[in-house]
């Protein structure tokens, strides 16, 4: 019980990170490895406004949400236009979005220093004890918010303009052109929405785990893990993967190893798309003839 | 014109002696000292592009197979003082058996999808490596690593490990060469372009995408082999995901669809993170930012941009005569 | 067309053979100065030990070169980054001995990096201090161009089950340890003492860097009933496992050694930490002389609090300072010998002396623990016994 | 050679996707060098049933049988070392490669070149290459593109790569052909084209089964037509009968025209 309900805090941010790598790879086909260094910039824009300018946590959280993905939509304008005027190969998108987290993570290097940095849980991390069972308020916070912010997804992607779009050109690309949806204006906006979820994942994290410079490459790739078991592509089904990523792991270090335990989760990854290419959470068609 | 052909042989010849009497011009050790890594490196490029540019199985988990082929070997000449030329057959060949293991969960896997698997298989190996400490000392590594002998002459400096290096990367590309060009390497492409196509025509895809999994594997293992008496010592360090996307963007970078790519990729890659020292702090954004200008201003690399140059060449009457080559039909 | 190859290849091959037979290596002429080349991370997971490191010498350097502390010769330093990754700190190396023509080598601070640095230098005859890496394996080669000025982990791991036993009244313990070169050296120092002292070692877990996440092991250890935890690691994950531990109700005694002593650790560990047992070689607080020297002029320099890897690379320039001193000569040979005999210097963390296997045993090792804001000293310990 | 009239005999196939009945118990038989067309409006399962031919869907039931032996299901690269070729309703080429190396893809089970030949350049790899060549140059002159061999195939227009797959499948030097919907998306002028192609095809000795579309087309070139309309097979024989019958003329003819 306890060893489940620790992996659902992790399991919240890593669902919001899987659920911007989806987002993205569903929106605008491309596999951004970037993702992960979004989360690190999130946390120290979140940790500069709250520990330098004393601003509190929810302006910080907001603020911070709209300066990555800011920083988002400039990736998308630098980056990925150009990659898709010349119609580039997916590998190259891969590398330029990996070019794309080296630049980031040495920029924030030299920026904030190579040290950790304390940011404050806003709601102290005091453990609450349920007889055997202990939760920090902080935990609650990140289960909460996390789960909020998910929800705001759902709401943007369902009753807003540009929501609709970004689904529509998921649906079928070209189809939407000839709708007459603007792919490059959909394609900022899944670049700026993914990333301002990283950040909130930063955000929501930071108090937990500090903030250091390379703090990306480890959630990224945990979240991008947890998108690809539930689905890549599948909102549920990135939610779902991150909770299961999340409780797998607790549950794999604490009982069987804790020096294989990332070991068992990538084994049992490749086992799961082995057996069900598509993910554990979702059933996708077949491909076309 | 038969001057031409000739100054195409001709241009090969320079070009060999060049290669052969390299080490005698440089006299600054650290230079061949990165000239040796990147033909190290090379290895598991053309492997890679065997893989990745040919048939369209991106591996982002090659360091997995370099630490096996590092590992082996190296175990085998520390614990059984068996001859490096006897170790590094067994370490391609168990290479190659988890090439071939990675392969059978890959044929059903494309994209994202299969990036994530050659991840994880990078990944659980490196775990493996590091938590397995009664074979491979875990985290400190395999130290004292011997050196290998050639006709009873010990290899140890850095010319003799250029030779070493050197011979093994001309046959490694030779090899590589032939099966691009030839039946393997356009069913390769042909699976890359469109699978079900290449069905169709009667091509096993899945045996070939096992066959390009263990061939990548074995060009690892090999650099694997090469890389641990070159180092003279192994630790899970080597052998991260960093390594893996270095090795990916060196191939891209070079141009994944050729062998020539390969070549130019990795020493192209190689000397510039070393170069880039100069730059101190900065030197991984512009690193960052040199890999973002290649593929987008030169999507199938530096080597695509041959015919180009080529055509240029051509204008030149006197560089043509230098330079030119016949396009071959492929 | 391959016959025409074969005579004209052979005929290159021969005169490859001949000429490289005859080049022989030139030697280094610059007079009097004595460059020291210094290998460590300054990007990647452990920055902030190779940019601590970075900092200090250049520190000690500037201090020697303006006081003439090393005789007639000047002191000229090259710092070259290598990640953290064995193979780039292999090639850093390379660059120091080849291109900077330096004639010794500081560095590096990850021991899979030092170990790699090793085969270069071992192979060119350059000697090479380390004052980061505690790896054991790194002077058990008998490697005799190796010198460490990083305190020794088995006598840290010693010093701590011995205090938990002995003051502490501690008969369980568990181990939670990196699962890299330093942590499982550590773990497997910490497990030999327990034995030795009949302490009993109930769980050892480990954890991969980079994890965050350290509840599930804590829990095993929860579970084992351990008395203590020992921690080997780095401060982030330290004060991660602290917090952690508090959160999960794990109220045992924690210790922790060197490689966590920062001052971060008590700003990101909080008051989870507060009570911690650590060995460290150097207190920036402490009242002796010399560290508050150093500490005073660190401050001043880089307005920050050195780590104790700074003050290990600082007095490790002050050893090679001493020995060019007494060499009179850059010859790695010399400068290797009379590194042997390094003996009567009094610095900040300790009155260096080198073992036959290269190791410092003249280092202090403190017992600290933390009350507040700072370090406290418990007891010193002289290695050298 | 062969001792049989019954090239490609489909027995007692079923398929069934969830609630629908995509093929209930469908058999027909085509003779040899014959061209043999498969109509029926949409979801008369076509598709279906052609799936099941070319190896990518597993039936619930049923046989299939070439040339009197067995042919394995959900093994499509079996087809063509049997004597089966196909192309596809939306042209399936390798698009960045050249016409040429396309149609050579083609010769793959005919060029059984040993590893060890190519990697020393030995004499059986010249040979096989030579001959695979040959083969594949052969094919692009019926079809008529030889001017184009070098050229990029996604370079090309929609007809000329429709006649690059046909070279390809050619080239695989079959027994039988099976065509998903060739002429979609073709202009009249095409179509005459490929019209010209499938009957000089037959004389050459090849048997062809097609599905198609356009009935215009099924009616001139096919010597036998058979219909599906649910699953179920309501009529076979020749186009006259095909014409006149009154079930294919109330389920498919009646409707659309």
């Amino acid at each position: 019980m306890q060893y489940f309900l620790n992996g659902l805090p992790i399991g919240a941010i890593y669902a919001v990170v899987a659920l911007s790598y989806s987002l993205i790879y569903t929106s605008s086909g491309v596999l951004n490895w970037s993702q992960g260094d979004m989360v690190m910039l999130g946390a120290y824009i979140g940790f500069t406004l709250t520990q330098v300018f004393h601003w509190s946590f929810t302006p910080a959280l907001l603020a911070s949400m709209v300066v990555v993905g800011l920083v988002g939509v400039i990736v998308q304008r630098l980056i990925l236009k150009p990659l898709r005027e010349r119609k580039a190969p997916p590998i190259n998108v891969v590398i330029a979005t990996l070019g794309v987290a080296i630049i980031t993570r040495n920029i924030a290097l030299a920026i904030w220093g190579p040290d950790a940095q304390v940011f404050p849980s806003p709601v102290g991390d005091k453990p609450l004890q349920l007889s055997m069972i202990s939760v920090t308020h902080q935990d609650i916070l990140v289960v909460c918010v996390g789960i909020l912010v998910m929800a705001i997804l759902q709401y943007f992607l369902k009753y807003t303009k540009e929501g609709k779009a970004l689904r529509a050109v998921a649906q079928d690309r070209r189809a939407a052109v000839l709708m007459g949806v603007d792919t490059q204006k959909s394609d900022a906006v899944a670049f700026a929405a993914s990333a301002a979820l990283g950040a909130s994942a930063g955000i929501l994290v930071a108090p937990i785990f500090f903030v250091t410079f390379n703090m990306g490459a480890g959630i990224g790739l945990k979240g991008f893990v947890a998108a690809v078991i539930g689905g890549l592509g599948s909102i549920p089904g990135s939610i779902a993967g991150g909770f299961f990523l999340g409780t797998l792991e607790s549950l794999a270090g604490g009982q069987i190893s804790s020096g294989y335990r990332d070991a068992i989760t990538f084994a049992l990854l490749i086992l799961v798309l082995w057996l069900k290419p598509s993910g554990l959470f979702i059933t996708k068609s077949r491909q076309k003839v | 014109m038969d001057i031409y052909r000739l100054a195409g042989r001709k241009f090969n010849i320079i070009l060999l002696a060049i290669v052969l009497l390299l080490p005698l011009f440089i006299s600054n050790l650290y230079y061949l000292h990165i000239i040796n890594l990147a033909g190290i490196y090379t290895l598991i490029t053309l492997g890679l592009n065997l893989l990745s540019g040919y048939t369209g199985q991106v591996s982002m988990g090659q360091a997995a197979y370099f630490a096996i082929g590092t590992y082996v070997s190296a175990l085998l000449m520390i614990h059984f003082q068996i001859s490096f030329w006897l170790a590094v057959p067994a370490a391609i060949l168990a290479a190659g058996v988890f090439g071939a293991l990675i392969g059978i969960p890959a044929m059903k896997l494309s994209g994202p999808y299969l990036v994530l698997a050659t991840v994880g298989f990078g990944e659980i190996t490196r775990l493996v490596i590091l938590n397995w400490t009664a074979v491979t000392k875990g985290a400190a590594g395999l130290t004292a690593i011997p050196l290998p002998t050639f006709l009873s002459i010990k290899i140890t400096s850095e010319q003799d490990f250029y030779y070493l290096i050197i011979a093994i990367v001309f046959v490694g590309t030779y090899i590589a060469y032939r099966l691009a060009h030839s039946k393997i390497g356009r069913t390769f492409s042909a699976i890359r372009e469109d699978e079900l196509a290449a069905e169709a025509m009667g091509v096993p895809v899945n045996m070939y995408k096992i066959a390009a999994f263990v061939i990548s594997a074995m060009y690892a293992g090999m650099a694997g082999s090469l890389f641990g008496v070159f180092a003279g010592v192994a630790s899970p360090d080597n052998f991260t995901f960093d390594d893996s996307v270095a090795f990916l963007c060196m191939s891209v970078v070079g141009g994944n669809r050729s062998i020539a790519g390969a070549i130019i990729g990795t020493f192209l890659l190689t000397v510039l993170s070393e170069a880039l020292r100069t730059f101190q702090a900065y030197r991984l954004v512009i690193y960052g930012g040199i890999l973002i200008f290649t593929v987008i201003y030169m999507p199938q690399g530096i080597y695509g941009m041959a015919p180009i140059f080529n055509k240029w060449i051509e204008r030149q009457p006197f560089a043509k005569l230098l330079f030119w080559q016949k396009p071959s039909r492929e | 067309m391959l016959k025409k190859y074969a005579k004209l290849i052979g005929i290159i091959i021969m005169l490859v053979m001949m000429v490289v037979s005859v080049a022989g290596c030139g030697g280094n002429t610059a007079a009097k100065t004595i460059k020291i080349g210094v290998v460590g991370p300054e990007s990647g997971g452990a920055a902030q030990l190779g940019q601590g490191q970075r900092k200090a010498i250049q520190l000690a350097v500037d201090e020697i070169n303006a006081k003439k502390g090393a005789g007639e010769y000047k002191l000229e330093v090259f710092f070259e980054d290598d990640e953290g990754n064995p193979t780039k700190s292999a090639s850093a190396t390379n660059k120091l001995i080849q291109q900077s023509k330096v004639n010794i080598i500081i560095g590096a601070i990850h021991s899979s990096a030092t170990l790699a640095d090793m085969v270069v230098t071992g192979r060119a005859g350059i000697p090479q201090i380390t004052a980061g890496s505690t790896g054991s394996s790194i002077t058990e080669q008998g490697n005799k161009w190796l010198f460490r000025t990083a305190v020794n982990d088995e006598f840290q791991a010693n010093a701590l089950i011995k205090y938990a036993k002995e003051v502490k009244g501690i008969a369980k313990i568990a181990t939670f340890t990196a699962a890299d070169d330093y942590g499982q050296s550590g773990a497997k120092l910490l497990a030999a003492a327990a034995k030795k002292q009949g302490v009993e070692l109930v769980a050892n877990p480990t954890y991969n860097n980079g994890d965050k996440d350290f509840k599930p092991q804590l829990l095993t250890i929860k579970e084992q009933g351990a008395q203590a935890i020992f921690m080997w690691g780095l401060y982030t994950d330290a004060a991660l496992i602290a917090k952690q531990s508090r959160q999960l109700g794990v109220n045992v005694q924690l210790f922790g050694a060197s490689g966590m002593a920062a001052l971060k650790l008590i700003e990101l560990g909080g008051d989870a930490v507060q009570g911690l047992i650590l060995t460290q070689t150097f207190l920036p607080d402490s009242k002796d002389a010399k560290v508050k020297e150093f500490v005073t002029k660190y401050k001043a320099k880089y307005q920050e609090n050195p780590i104790p890897h700074a003050a290990q690379a600082y007095d490790t320039v002050y050893i090679i300072a001493a020995a060019v001193k007494k060499a009179n000569s850059t010859k790695p040979e010399d400068l290797r010998t009379a590194l042997t005999k390094t003996a009567g210097l009094k610095l900040v963390t300790g009155e260096p002396k080198f073992s036959n296997r290269g190791d410092d045993i003249g280092k202090y090792l403190l017992i600290t623990t933390i009350k507040g804001p700072n370090f406290e000293l418990i007891k010193t310990v002289n290695t050298a016994n | 050679m062969e001792s049989t009239e019954e090239i490609l005999q489909i027995k007692h196939i079923s398929k069934r996707f969830g609630g629908l009945q995509a093929l209930d118990n469908i058999s027909l038989t085509v003779k040899t060098n014959t061209v043999h067309g498969i109509i029926g409006p949409n979801g008369a399962g076509k598709t279906t049933l052609f799936n099941v031919i070319t190896g990518m869907i597993q039936p619930d039931d049923g046989k299939l049988l070439f040339l009197q032996r067995e042919l394995p299901f959900l093994q499509p690269h079996k087809l063509v070392p049997a004597g089966i070729a196909r192309t596809f309703q939306n042209i399936r080429l390798f698009e960045s490669m050249t016409v040429l190396d396309n149609v050579l893809i083609g010769q793959h089970v005919h060029t059984p070149t040993p590893v060890i030949s190519i990697l020393l350049q030995g004499k059986k790899a010249s040979h096989w290459e030579r001959v695979a060549y040959d083969e594949a140059m052969q094919s692009l002159e019926f079809v008529g593109l030889t001017p184009k061999s070098g050229e990029i195939v996604k370079n090309l227009s929609y007809g000329q790569r429709r006649l690059v797959e046909f070279a390809r499948a050619l080239a695989a030097k079959p027994r039988l052909i099976l065509l998903d919907e060739p002429a979609a998306g073709m202009n009249p002028t095409e179509k005459a084209h490929l019209l010209k192609i499938v009957l000089q095809l037959r004389e050459k000795g090849y048997t062809i089964v097609l599905i198609e579309h356009d009935m215009k087309l099924v009616m001139q070139i096919c010597q036998t037509i058979t219909v599906l309309d649910h699953g179920n097979n309501i009529a076979e024989g020749q186009p006259e009968y095909i014409r006149k019958h009154p079930e294919v003329i109330s389920a498919y003819l009646g409707k659309g025209e």
